[in-house]
């Protein structure tokens, strides 16, 4: 399947794009996290420690052990800090 | 209830005399006004940084969320992206309600989730560079007494 | 720090930039509003009556309590007197902070003070005659959180 | 000794004045209700129920035990409403 990857903050900073589309077999975030890992060292940087990242799936806050079926937009960025 | 992401400032008194005025059946309306600190120069300017599509999803549960807790007439939420320089107003929120209970907390409860779950992120751009402003515990923790 | 005691109306909108734009330092601002209650018009009207003198120290000194309890930049109050009408504003309070917390729960004290120890006397003006406001429990309960 | 006595709200309703002056030998509080309330019939409906009155004293909350010497303003108000 193809997804939407969106990056925000300071991971957007570290992975150098703020959008991507990635062909991807992974069937939860957190299998979709060890491709991308495993590209190249600036996508390693950016999810170096997971416990300060977040994620949503289609707008929608998530965990990194949701899965990916049927999903079109994957977003990661750190905690939010709005107001 | 209206919700604005915006990159202009926003009018504090226009704004504040038009909610208060529209809120028919209120006695109570608090306003929260978030703005750019500047501590004697040291904070030069921020840089919001949003998701659209996803920000304006985000704030509308929370404003639903707050409509269905408490006794609410009306509320308002206006938050800026974009650069800012120290002492503009970054965002503000309205509430109104028939008592001031309701309209107290359910200020509280939007800011408190528009800290920690609207996917706003700031940087600060001071004299030695740009940080990203980190999310604080309190932050995390204030969102537990909801 | 700002009180006025008063039977003009107030410029909501002219005080709140006035208050954010004065308070240096400030990354927080909240204000609350009260307003006659007209619900139907059943409510025609209000008569506020006071303690010339005592009103003045009791606020000055409420405000004072408030600046020694949280990191206050700065607090306003603005309370009228005298013949209101349904829908207009009765008062307002304002308060400014480096952080959130502790605007808000300065302007919850202040008005938690305002409404059982500042010497007003609220009557109600319906359709059925005049009838003075009866303290509520509630509000000498919410004291007891300070 | 003379006091000023002021009274507000229902209490200056019933009673029927704003303000007067009033000369007393009581010590306290509660002897110059009594004396008040021994005057005329509608002092003793104001001072009826005193659980539903506060007392000021030179425009400090005060008690009705407290003592009255020195004073100078004594105020009777039911229960503030502000805000």
């Amino acid at each position: 399947m193809t997804v939407e990857v969106l990056y925000f903050a300071w991971v957007r900073e570290r992975i150098g794009l703020p959008r991507e589309r990635v062909s991807t077999q992974a069937e939860t975030v957190a299998g979709l996290i060890a491709e991308l890992v495993a590209r190249e060292e600036r996508y390693a940087m950016a999810f170096a420690d997971l416990s300060s990242l977040r994620v949503a799936l289609d707008q929608d806050l998530a965990d990194f052990d949701s899965p990916l079926a049927g999903v079109r937009e994957v977003a990661f960025f750190p905690p939010m800090t709005g107001g | 209830m209206r919700l604005a992401v915006q990159t202009e400032p926003f009018d504090l008194g226009a704004e504040s005399v038009a909610f208060a005025a529209g809120a028919a059946g209120a006695g109570a309306v608090v306003t929260f006004t978030g703005i750019v600190r500047d501590n004697g120069g040291t904070l030069s300017a921020m840089e919001i940084e949003h998701y659209p599509g996803m920000t304006e999803r985000a704030i509308a549960a929370i404003m639903e969320e707050a409509r269905s807790r408490w006794a609410l007439v009306d509320a308002l939420v206006i938050h800026r992206h974009g650069r800012l320089a120290g002492g503009e107003m970054i965002m503000m929120v309205a509430t109104a309600a028939p008592h001031r209970a309701d309209a107290f907390a359910a200020a509280e409860f939007l800011m408190d989730y528009l800290k920690s779950r609207a996917p706003f992120w700031k940087k600060e751009l001071g004299p030695e560079g740009a940080t990203w402003v980190a999310a604080k515990d309190e932050d995390e923790a204030a969102l537990r007494r909801w």
